[in-house]
């Protein structure tokens, strides 16, 4: 139960090391972009940033599933943990796209490409998850109710990404098609080192969030027991 | 000795960290009748709640060998709908709880509890012991196994208070339904009572 | 199986019963959609596209179901009507049923009022573009529902049901301005008909979850 | 006089207070705005005029308004609070101003986010459509806190509403269309400043009458 | 004689068709306790909204020689905010009262009615009974001169209602407030009654 957890503290500092490599390896390993120069370096974060925020959203729909199925109060935490980090590393992709927007197209942010609008909605329907959250009664009927809204979620990647096939028109780049990456191999290098490295750092942070909000709820307990 | 009906062990109901029941554990058997007392703010509410399941406890365990839907509630609220009639109303319940001779049963304890002349008015129309009346209607609507009344008497006249004892009455002798009754008044229902849990503020 | 049906046949027609007798949804909703219709044929000078008013139909209709919507739990809340449902049902999820029902009838009828008018005034709507307009009611009903009554259980509802209903509600109205716009409406039609059994299905199963603890 | 204006002090810091409560007025509102523009985006598809925008912005503003305004005599009626209000206001109209106070400083917040996303997004704004939205706030929540009284006092409040609101709503969402239109918006502005005087008066006058018998 | 604080003249008051009051008539002296007795749906609650006037009759003549903001008011409903806190609630109210010495005032009461542990939690998560605890301090808190109270003892428990008896008691005593109280136990007030009104069903 405490956040001095040293397995967690090793992750952290290996989660540093491996960000330390991977920025090594963008800056001196994977070539040059020929169109866009250093801007293009911004791809080993923005693409490992956004795939992380989908893992996030999708781990806090599995913690949800579960909270359903077994009524375990545990996943409630975890499940809003998941999403949680979900959401911030959600705003880092919109970030990471803006400026790399404003490097290669120009503008901030455009309407034109549905894929970003896409990933908008994602976003707005996961702020609403929290504004939910936060506007139900604490305990068993706002767990269950943010778990339903969380599994929702899930099923609107698909739909949504669907429909945005539909609507088409695509000016944001696809990288992995169904032949495989298309990049080099160094590039692909050092875009791994970048997702691992990343994807470590979200989950030391998921752990941290947790077991933080676990300390809280045993100290606020703790609290209302000494004073009575 | 039958199996207990209803088996509360260390039950425990916190609404964030205020904890409103605390260690509540009892039994009562079929056909008994418990009387939950304790003053304002105790939780007697709560342990009803719990009981019908329309909450959830926090911690403990609860056993109710009754069918969900084998169960008949009173609560601090009518739980009808206050644009329909009376009629309307138990006519809705009658087809979910899925009764028998509905139309039948319904005047029947229309006319019991003194409501047939205002079948046909709005709830919204009601006065409070009209509606508490009501409420007692459907609660009774489907011959429930287990009935749950939160504070039965409140509202009610001195006519309407006899007629629901002679009716509390009447459940308790028949000896196929069970009783658990929340009330400040503990000693109209002295004679039937064959548990009592009294709760402290905790 | 007739007995499910019956319970939600019963709900339903309680809530078309409080309707015809208080008259408080289904008249606001036709006059919102007019009154949009309205304001856009003031707004769309002369020269604007068939496509940009196709779009105004679907943001007419996507708000005046939201306002159906915000209505649709209010007469369970008002004596804990709720809870009465949760004890009497075998099912809950025949609650949920009944709401859809009741709703959809509602958007219909404002529908039914609104899409001539829309032909009348703005463009013309074919089979396609009615088949868009039929299998997105449903999907905004269906979702529509359990959102509100997720909503219901919260504070401050009015301002939170349009949050979680409208990211829910995008893709319907993608593929729905699709039907009536694309040259070819199928894909968007089996898009939407797709969407709807998706969140039928999944709306179905977690009402439960909703209004229990 | 002060004793007045402490009253409708009084009421209006209420109603703030019970929507600082849920704490999350605010963010909701961006993200309504947001989720609205998202829709509106998918509706209108690239080539559509400057015109039709601003049809859009006045519709998301009328329905804005509404739902606020349908969630504004909520509290009152939950356990008879504005029957405890009648009991205890010297003068009933402190009621009706705290409230118009209260929704539009609710109204305000929204359009300082909807205003300056919408400049960005789908067309500019310039002084006369500023104006414009600031005349038409205030006819929006003068008349309707008192045409929201009046639903609330009759059975099913947030519906009753639009049908009484929305016939009262049209010549502002005229004017207001007019006045970011127009080559010659003073026109349109000295209409919306009228209606406002009218309005404001006669609803500060009736109010009284909605609220007792 | 001192001239009556209340005069009622063949007072009516109607819904639609349906008539609830019917030629009522009956006057109060300052200082008098009125208590109003009948059978549910006999009309008190209907007669005492008139008394206050949140409804007006639909003939007949009632002349009350106070203040409206002297009155002081407990209904059926709590008519207080949900979802603000007692504090608040008092507060707004003392604030519309101009009540002097506000705060020690709402101490005063909520600490006399056993609320001051809960003074800061919300209404609606309050018991039934601690929500009627709370309207008698709304209704108490600007010292109304006449005091309209209907059914006041319900929800509240042994220590509660006695408590209140006690309150009304003081008030009564005071001589300066008169009282209006519609009850079903017309005998808890016996000692203090000067006047009795018996409702019909009309
Ligand atoms: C605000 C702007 C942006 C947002 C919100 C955004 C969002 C995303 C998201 C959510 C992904 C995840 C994978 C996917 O959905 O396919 C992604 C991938 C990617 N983004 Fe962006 N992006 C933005 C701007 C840009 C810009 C300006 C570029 C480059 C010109 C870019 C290049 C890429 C590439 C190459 C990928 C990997 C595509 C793949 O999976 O095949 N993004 N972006
Ligand atoms: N949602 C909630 N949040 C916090 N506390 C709550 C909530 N609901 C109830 N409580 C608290 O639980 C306690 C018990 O409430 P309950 O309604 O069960 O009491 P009760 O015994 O029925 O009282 P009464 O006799 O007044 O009806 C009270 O102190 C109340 O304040
Ligand atoms: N809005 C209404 N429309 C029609 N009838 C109404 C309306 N309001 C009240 N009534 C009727 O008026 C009668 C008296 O109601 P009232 O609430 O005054 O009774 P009461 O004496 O307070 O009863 P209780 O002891 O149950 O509180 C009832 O028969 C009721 O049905
Ligand atoms: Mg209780
Ligand atoms: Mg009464």
């Amino acid at each position: 139960m405490s956040i001095r957890n040293p397995s967690l503290s090793a992750l952290a500092a290996l989660a540093v090391v491996l960000g330390g490599v991977s920025v090594a390896m963008i800056f001196f390993v994977a070539p040059e972009d020929a169109d866009q120069g250093l801007s293009q370096k911004i791809f080993y974060v923005h693409v490992p940033i956004a795939l992380t925020a989908y893992l996030c959203f999708g781990i806090g729909a599995w913690k949800a599933f579960r909270l359903l199925l077994t009524r375990g109060e545990r996943y409630d935490l975890e499940s809003y943990t998941g999403i949680h980090q979900g959401t911030i590393f959600g705003a880092l992709t919109l970030v990471t796209g803006s400026i790399w927007a404003k490097a290669s197209w120009g503008v901030w942010w455009t309407w034109s490409s549905n894929q970003l609008v896409l990933f908008l909605v994602l976003f707005l329907f996961y702020c609403a998850y929290f504004m939910l959250r936060f506007s139900v009664e604490s305990g068993p009927r706002r767990e269950r109710i943010s778990a339903v809204y969380a599994l929702f979620g899930l099923a609107l990647i698909p739909v949504s990404f669907f429909a945005i096939r539909l609507a088409s028109d695509f000016i944001h780049p696809t990288v992995f098609t169904r032949e495989g990456p298309q990049m080099t191999d160094s590039m692909f290098a050092a875009f791994c080192a970048s997702w691992a490295a990343i994807t470590l750092l979200a989950y030391v942070m998921y752990r941290t969030e947790l077991a933080g909000k676990r300390t809280d709820l045993n100290l606020r307990e703790l609290r209302e027991a000494l004073v009575r | 000795m039958s199996a207990p009906l209803i088996r509360a062990d260390a039950l425990e109901k916190r609404y964030g960290t205020r904890a409103v029941l605390r260690d509540v554990s009892f039994g009562v058997e079929p056909g008994g009748v418990l009387v939950v007392t304790g003053p304002n703010g105790s939780g007697k509410t709560t342990l009803l709640r719990l009981l019908v399941g329309l909450a959830a406890p926090s911690r403990g365990s609860l056993e109710i060998a009754v069918d969900r839907r084998r169960i008949g509630f009173v609560g601090h609220e009518s739980l009808v709908y206050r644009d329909l009639t009376a009629l309307e109303n138990l006519d809705l319940y009658g087809r979910l709880y899925r009764v028998g001779e509905r139309r039948e049963r319904i005047g029947m304890l229309l006319e019991r509890f003194g409501l047939w002349e205002a079948r046909r008015l709005r709830v919204s129309a009601y006065s409070r012991g009209m509606t508490q009346r009501l409420a007692l209607c459907r609660a009774l609507l489907h011959q429930p196994e287990l009935v749950v009344l939160d504070e039965p008497h409140s509202a009610l006249d001195t006519e309407g208070a006899a007629l629901l004892d002679e009716e509390l009455t009447t459940l308790a002798a028949a000896g196929d339904h069970t009783l658990v009754v929340a009330t400040h008044e503990p000693g109209r229902l002295a004679a039937l009572t064959t548990g009592r849990l009294a709760l402290g503020v905790a | 199986m007739s007995a499910y049906l019956g319970d939600v046949a019963a709900l339903a027609r309680k809530d078309l019963r409080l309707e015809l007798r208080a008259r408080d949804t289904l008249p606001a909703m036709v006059l919102f959609v007019v009154a949009t219709l309205v304001v856009f044929h003031f707004a769309l000078p002369g020269g604007a596209s068939d496509d940009a008013a196709y779009g105004l139909l679907w943001v007419a209709l996507v708000f005046t179901a939201l306002l159906g919507l915000g209505r649709s739990w209010v007469p369970e809340g008002e004596s804990g009507a709720l809870d009465g449902l949760v004890l009497a049902t075998s099912d809950r999820s025949a609650i949920w049923l009944g709401k859809v029902l009741a709703t959809l009838a509602f958007l219909g009828a404002a529908e039914i009022v609104a899409l001539p008018a829309f032909a009348l005034f703005f463009a013309p709507l074919d089979g396609p573009a009615l088949a868009g307009v039929a299998l997105a009611s449903v999907g905004i009903c269906a979702v529509g529902s359990l959102v509100s009554a997720m909503a219901a259980a919260a504070r401050g509802r009015e301002v939170l049901l349009p949050l979680l209903f409208l990211p829910l509600a995008i893709p319907l109205v993608v593929g729905g301005v699709g039907s009536s716009v694309s040259p070819e409406p199928a894909t968007y039609l089996a898009f939407l008909g797709l969407y709807d059994a998706v969140f039928a299905i999944l709306s179905w199963a977690a009402f439960e979850y909703v209004v229990t603890e």
